[in-house]
């Protein structure tokens, strides 16, 4: 697939734990159409697994009855994706985003700031009881739009 | 997959696979019952078989670190591979616990 | 993940061919979840490489713009499978499923015979200009009542 | 991906991967424009590589045979793993296409 192909994926699974790791291969199989670099590749990922494990532990508690939605939007090279749940919803987004921030003691409170850090943007809509919709965006540089670059 | 190893009072533990939420769950109540049971003195967590670790995985690894450092023992990470190697790195947990060389590595395996 | 767990998912993405590999690539994640033969976990791939094809092929006649949903639940070690397309739909279903008929002179058609042969049981439901629901369903012996039968 | 060699009048394409819509359209262009401008006489098709077919690999596969078969040619299949076999079987490709065992397939060769 080239830069130029646009591709859209909505899924949606339960929020058991296992499904963490089919985010990640969905997104993992989604991202390698495009021929991107092992580290993008990576750093999505991260972001992604970040996001999802959020949803289950934060948004429903660990409890497997609920929803979490992922889409996948790429085209032009830019990848957006939102990760979406159904759950308790976050009080303060400014906080919650905050390094080393984190409502349980045995977490880093690191999920946020990766994802900050691995992909371009990231933004966050929370209601409480309602739910969480975190929005991701990366532009992807596809390995040989970079071997001509570096030509 | 986490494989478990003791000698003398040194716990070597081999994590693989991807080091997120379910398997970080599987390592913190394997090595947590070893931490009870036995009087260890040095943890050290063979990362060499981890293709992939995010925020719930270092999370537990930090507990780990935290309660062998009660128990006045000390704890180190080996083998990971680059892009773990990268997380290890930017999550700042390497300042707190040591990620060993491999002569380093040998060498504590000899003493223990 | 135990065969009593259950596990719902749902996803919808571009009528892309390359989206066949990643409709396999989830069906395959989801299914290892359950410690199956590697048998069973061949033959739902095809099944559903069978149906996404279709989906792609007749139902949006090769054009990307259209979107195929695949929906699997997992439950007490049965697997149902959905694949839906919004495409042509089949004019007689009933000559579509015989074995070696196709439409198109360059395919074979056998991708209604490998999802009999491959799952338990195999329905369509489609309309012209409407689009066409292709029902699986198997029960998936995991590995561990395998060995445990075999005592 | 797709490998292919010609030796005399003999055709030898490897293909890699799945098999699917996507890798059987690369195969068919591939094999067609060798077909178009070489007179070759037997077409052999290595399998080794490929983790998975479906119906639109098979597809393929025959379409092939026809038109090498139209030339006077002939075409033979070999190392498929297992569950690419069984596909192959099930089909009823096996009983128009051969497919050749480890020896028959060096027999071939030298003689290409
Ligand atoms: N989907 C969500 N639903 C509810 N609360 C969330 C969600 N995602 C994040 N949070 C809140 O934001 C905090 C910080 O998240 P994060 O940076 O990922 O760290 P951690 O997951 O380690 O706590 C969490 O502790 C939680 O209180
Ligand atoms: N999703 C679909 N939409 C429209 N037509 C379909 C669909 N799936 C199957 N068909 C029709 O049924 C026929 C037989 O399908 P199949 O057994 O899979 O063989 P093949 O794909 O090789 O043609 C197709 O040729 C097509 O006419």
């Amino acid at each position: 697939m080239t830069e130029k192909t646009m591709n859209h994926v909505k899924i949606e699974f339960s929020s058991l734990p296992e499904n963490v790791s089919l985010a990640r291969v969905l997104i993992a199989s989604l991202v390698a159409q495009i021929d991107t670099t092992l580290n993008d590749l990576e750093e999505v990922k991260v972001a992604v697994s970040e996001a999802v494990s959020n949803s289950i532990i934060h948004g429903y508690q660990n409890k497997p009855d609920g929803m979490v939605k992922l889409e996948v939007f790429i085209k032009d090279g830019i990848l957006d994706i939102t990760i979406e749940d159904s759950g308790i919803g976050i009080e303060n987004v400014e906080e919650a985003m905050t390094p080393m921030f984190s409502t349980i003691p045995e977490r880093m409170g690191l999920g946020f700031a990766f994802m900050k850090s691995f992909m371009d943007s990231v933004s966050v809509n929370s209601s409480l009881d309602q739910g969480t919709k975190v929005s991701l965006r990366k532009k992807i540089i596809s390995d040989s739009s970079c071997a001509l670059m570096a030509k | 997959m986490i494989a478990i190893k003791i000698k003398k009072n040194s716990l070597i533990v081999k994590v693989s696979g991807e080091l997120d939420l379910v398997v970080a769950k599987e390592f913190s109540e394997s090595v947590d019952k070893v931490l009870q049971n036995k009087p260890i003195k040095s943890l050290i967590l063979d990362l060499s078989m981890v293709s992939f670790i995010d925020s719930s995985g270092l999370g537990a690894i930090l507990g780990r670190y935290k309660i062998i450092q009660q128990q006045g023992g000390k704890m180190s990470i080996f083998g990971a591979i680059p892009s773990v190697y990268r997380i290890l790195e930017l999550s700042g947990i390497m300042k707190i616990i040591p990620v060993l060389t491999s002569e380093e590595y040998g060498l504590e395996r000899k003493e223990a």
